[in-house]
């Protein structure tokens, strides 16, 4: 019966009974009105994500595409093998609490597989210190089933500073002497994506980008060989670790993603009848659909 | 000037020089002025936090008279029992220093994770997906007040550049054929407005350059004007 | 790798980078020695935020935040300044408040540079306060949203807020008549529309630095009814300003001045963005990476 | 049951009651409450990081890890600024004064150190993004071209020699200047990028958000699942 305690779901279903059971008496009457067409989208888009995340992880498959970065990424590792140099790898500089620096580590995973079978070096600096522990973890099971366990050496993935600029001062540095073949940047970055990138082009490295943080996209799009575009790396990470849970609400997320197409496409077409035609009912139908996706004031 | 105006505008002259040699390469100068940096900010985070956050917020809040001596104006207010609740949180996050009652830390995080996911699902609902939505529906016909092809071809511009660049975003379908030629058009769009961010992040990064010339230039002209 | 020597623009291609860094230190200092300044035009998405304060009857109030810190002072400070000056002499009430700690210092320099040297009659609790730091980020305007005082308790000098004339009526966030969000990244004026202009329906207005620009279009105009960017923007406002109170001319220019530099490093980097390109495809790197 | 259930049972009421007081009315309290609970976390969190980087740097020094001697100058410069601000040293105003009032020691270390501190770490960038563009955005591909197209309009459009290029056009194909094509750039082609860019973000956020809620998601309390 202790599995019943550690089950996330039956957990959830406790709690959400006793709130509900203490609140919906006086919660009834005291919804918010203008918060209704909310409600109403977070049951649509919230469902549709939860109804593909529970279906994904009793086992049915869904497509991802497959992201062009993929291959680029086992291209450049087989490079770095011919060339004798090493592979950069680079989770971003923020900690595990953010989303990017837990889709960087999941990519690492696979390509320290192929690491491993191409008996590669892979070095990796980090920018915190759980970030290197869970590397380190990460790695090591990678190493392992690829059946190389003899060929990892954790001393090649190590924390440096937090301190921002002292670490790209100390990446910059490795990448001028060292000269890495490839450089994999994923997980979230600041300013320090244009020095990265910029180093790394400098040294005829094979660059290969994903962040999800819009500013610093510009900057790894235009000097790294391929980048992965925000929602892009998320994808990647779902896709190369086949975790039900990130493939079920992907699909969820594309959902979403049609849901508001469709309502953004069918509004402009119904206001631009409306506004052509000077129909009255096109007018009101079509104000309607707008309010759906406006805030009401009180 | 006097003297300690004059000292602060050397210090920091100085040490914006130590930080410029980073340019010609790295050296003890930098690295220096680079841990002089980590040891005095986040010092000065947690300072602030103390005296602006904490003693009014919580001790000012859970035992006025705690803090009379810093905050005489608030020592009569009546105290709330409730900001135990918190206070014993606070204690809860600082156990991470504890080796042995590291994992105790788990309940502030939840906290602070559970508050940030129920508020972040809401207004992220609210402001960047249904407003979005709500802003994007658009008459594609405009007039002003006659028929305008400029402005028209503007709105078609938003609506099918948003629309598209949505369906670069798609996952869970192949981007081949029709769907792929969209995909197409809005990694096309994504690239203007990242060639948009990247202009606007050059803007920005040349203003801080000036502001911080503007000072070294104060510094050359007003620093050798001694004290006296 | 090309080897070594090679022609001219394989030459151009590899110039040390130090010589860069020589053209741009100079493309700043000498404009800015030279005092070289252009005239500004304030465009619709600036000039609505002006023409926003100009329309607020005397004693609307209006929440002005400060948050930035000493990095991109040079950007976000001539905005709030000039904000500042033209909320008080429409004589509105000024709330200011920063969620950065490092926004501090930048609320005491307002109170120095603009408040006690150009508006000294103000009285400080009546028409204006400085309501300071809270530590939250976005928890702090979720917590002002339902209960200001609650979330303010003192002023930064100390004094109850509650015993403050100008917090007299005041609950919650529903109560202010706009909030100016200055900032630089996170917090800031993303996290006052999702989590105060939205839900209390308060009209918010936005100068943000450069970099942050960009991604806050989506939200103009019903989220968000103006945005200055970068130091442009700030510029512009000045314009607006200037044009039509000549008095703050010699106080509120700082932007216009910068701009200068602005304009003339913009075109070496330009220059570079050309000769790069140009040695690109003329030189042999463009030729060795087809072959890769 | 302390490790995982507790911390999990905590964040989903927490996150449900907040969803709750958005949507129905009578729960302004529930709302400012947790509100302020996470506000005051987050003051402690930076005692925790003060704490963290005490401990690590005092760990450097004395294993005598490369580097340590700058780690000296990280610690001294800790305290140092700890011991001005906690106990407001130099105040002229005492106890109830600011704590960076001028004239103190908390204020010596902000105007001297921090302000120039990282105010020039982040004019370094001046430099390195007129270095990458120069040796990096080249126009290697349509998309690369675009990008770099888009960026030079921007640049010259943002300044008042834009203006003046482009004076010559006459009047009715004024709107091809380059102010006005920054500006339409600005407003319809960014704006649709970009939305296009904060609506998937969004949507990741509320679903990663529900399954937190949920208790689904929990690779935030660190580690492998169960």
């Amino acid at each position: 019966m202790r599995q019943t305690w550690k089950n996330p779901r039956s957990l959830f279903a406790l709690v959400i009974f006793v709130l509900l059971l203490v609140l919906a008496p006086r919660a009834l009457h005291q919804f918010d009105r203008r918060h209704a067409n909310l409600f109403v989208v977070l049951l649509i888009v919230g469902g549709a994500i939860l109804f593909y995340t529970f279906r994904a992880q009793r086992g049915v498959k869904y497509f991802i595409r497959k992201i062009p970065g993929i291959a680029a990424i086992e291209e450049a590792v087989g490079r770095a093998t011919e060339m004798g140099r090493p592979v950069l790898y680079v989770a971003g500089t923020q900690d595990l609490d953010n989303v990017q620096t837990v889709a960087g580590i999941t990519i690492l995973s696979s390509v320290a597989k192929r690491i491993a079978d191409y008996d590669a070096h892979l070095e990796m600096p980090t920018s915190r210190s759980l970030v290197m522990t869970t590397a380190r973890e990460t790695v090591k099971e990678s190493y392992l089933s690829a059946g190389r366990p003899d060929a990892y050496n954790e001393e090649h993935i190590y924390y440096v500073t937090d301190e921002q600029f002292g670490f790209v001062a100390y990446v910059n540095g490795y990448m001028v002497r060292q000269r890495p073949a490839t450089c994999i940047y994923m997980g979230a970055f600041f300013a320090e994506s244009l020095i990265f990138a910029e180093t790394g082009h400098s040294i005829g490295a094979v660059q290969i980008a994903g962040t999800a943080m819009p500013q610093q996209l510009p900057f790894f799009v235009a000097a790294c060989d391929y980048t992965l575009i925000g929602e892009e790396l998320f994808a990647t990470s779902a896709y190369l670790s086949q975790d039900p849970k990130l493939i079920g609400s992907l699909r969820g997320q594309d959902f979403g993603k049609a849901f508001a197409m469709f309502f953004i496409l069918l509004g402009s077409i119904l206001t631009t009848l409306a506004f052509l035609s000077k129909s009255d009912a096109l007018a009101q139908v079509s104000q309607w659909v707008q309010g759906l996706f406006t805030i009401k004031s009180s | 000037m006097t003297l300690g105006p004059w000292l602060e505008m050397w210090v920091g002259a100085l040490l914006t020089l130590m930080i410029l040699s980073f340019l010609y390469r790295d050296n003890p100068f930098y690295r220096f002025a680079e841990h002089l940096f980590v040891g005095v900010s986040a010092a000065y985070w947690m300072v602030e936090a103390f005296w602006t956050t904490l003693i009014p917020n919580l001790f000012g809040k859970l035992y006025p008279p705690m803090v009379a001596f810093v905050l005489p104006a608030l020592a009569k207010n009546p105290p709330q029992i409730s900001r135990i609740i918190p206070l014993l949180f606070g204690v809860l996050l600082l156990l991470r220093l504890v080796p042995r009652f590291a994992h105790w830390s788990r309940m502030a995080m939840a906290l602070a994770i559970g508050f940030s996911a129920g508020t972040n699902l809401v207004r992220y609902l609210e402001s960047d997906f249904t407003s979005q939505i709500g802003q994007s529906i658009r008459p594609l016909v405009v007039t002003q007040p006659g028929f305008s092809l400029g402005g028209t071809f503007s709105a078609l511009v938003v609506v099918l550049g948003t629309l598209s660049g949505l369906v670069y975003f798609f996952f869970s379908r192949e981007h081949k054929g029709a769907f792929g030629r969209v995909s197409r058009f809005g990694i096309y769009v994504l690239m203007v407005s990242f060639g948009a961010a990247f202009g606007y992040t050059v803007m920005a990064r040349i203003s801080l350059l000036t502001g911080r010339m503007e000072i070294l230039g104060r510094w050359i002209t007003h620093g050798f004007q001694f004290p006296g | 790798m090309s080897p070594a020597g090679g022609s001219l623009f394989d030459r151009i291609g590899r110039v040390d980078r130090r010589w860069i860094y020589v053209a741009i230190a100079l493309a700043v200092i000498i404009p800015l020695m030279a005092k070289l300044t252009f005239p500004v035009i304030t465009t619709p998405i600036v000039q609505n935020i002006f023409d926003k304060l100009d329309s607020l009857p005397e004693g609307s109030r209006v929440i002005l935040t400060a948050d930035f810190g000493p990095s991109t002072v040079p950007e976000n400070m001539p905005m709030i300044q000039a904000v500042l000056r033209h909320a008080l002499h429409k004589k509105l009430k000024v709330y200011l408040l920063t969620l950065w700690a490092t926004g501090i210092p930048q609320l005491d320099l307002l109170e120095k540079n603009v408040l006690a040297a150009d508006f000294p009659d103000r009285v400080a609790g009546t028409d204006w306060v400085n309501l300071g730091y809270k530590a939250g980020n976005q928890g702090v305007i979720n917590s002002a949203f339902s209960d200001f005082p609650g979330a303010f308790p003192v002023d930064s000098k100390g004094h109850d807020v509650r015993t403050l004339p100008i917090m007299a009526g005041i609950k919650r966030l529903a109560d202010f008549n706009l909030i100016v969000g200055i900032g630089s990244g996170f917090p800031g004026v993303k996290e006052w529309i999702q989590f105060g202009g939205d839900p209390a329906h308060v009209p918010v207005a936005a100068g943000v630095t450069a970099v942050e620009a960009p991604l806050l279009y989506p939200y103009y105009p019903r989220q968000l009814l103006g945005l200055m960017g970068g130091l442009q923007g700030a510029a512009e406002y000045e314009a607006a300003l200037v044009k039509r109170y000549p008095e703050y001319q010699s106080r509120s220019e700082e932007a216009i001045k910068r701009m200068g530099p602005q304009t003339v490093a913009h075109l070496v980097i330009i220059a570079f963005i050309v000769l790069g390109n140009i040695a690109f495809f003329a030189g042999g790197e463009f030729k060795g990476r087809k072959r890769a | 049951m302390i490790r995982v259930t507790l911390p999990v049972l905590i964040t989903s009421v927490v996150g449900f009651l907040l969803v709750i007081a958005f949507f129905f009315r009578g729960f302004d309290r529930v709302n400012s409450d947790l509100s302020e609970y996470f506000n005051i976390i987050a003051a402690v969190a930076f005692i925790l990081g003060g704490g963290n980087l005490l401990r690590m740097h005092l760990d450097k020094v004395q294993r005598r890890r490369p580097g340590w001697p700058y780690s000296i100058v990280t610690v001294i410069a800790f305290l140092f600024t700890l011991i001005a601000g906690l106990f407001k040293v130099g105040n002229s105003q005492g106890w109830t004064g600011p704590v960076e009032a001028q004239g103190s020691w908390f204020n010596f270390a902000y105007d001297a150190m921090f302000n120039p501190l990282q105010a020039t770490m982040f004019s370094l960038l001046a430099f390195f993004v007129a270095s990458a563009s120069y040796r990096a955005f080249r126009a290697r591909n349509v998309e690369a071209t675009l990008l770099l197209v888009a960026a030079l309009i921007i640049l010259l459009g943002r300044t008042f020699v834009g203006g003046v290029l482009t004076s010559w056009l006459p009047q009715p194909l004024q709107f091809l200047s380059i102010p006005n094509l920054s500006n339409w750039i600005m407003s319809t082609v960014n704006l649709a990028g970009a939305r296009a860019i904060i609506i998937g973000i969004g949507l990741g956020v509320i679903s990663t958000s529900l399954k937190i809620i949920l208790g689904i998601e929990r690779s935030y309390l660190g580690g492998r699942e169960s």
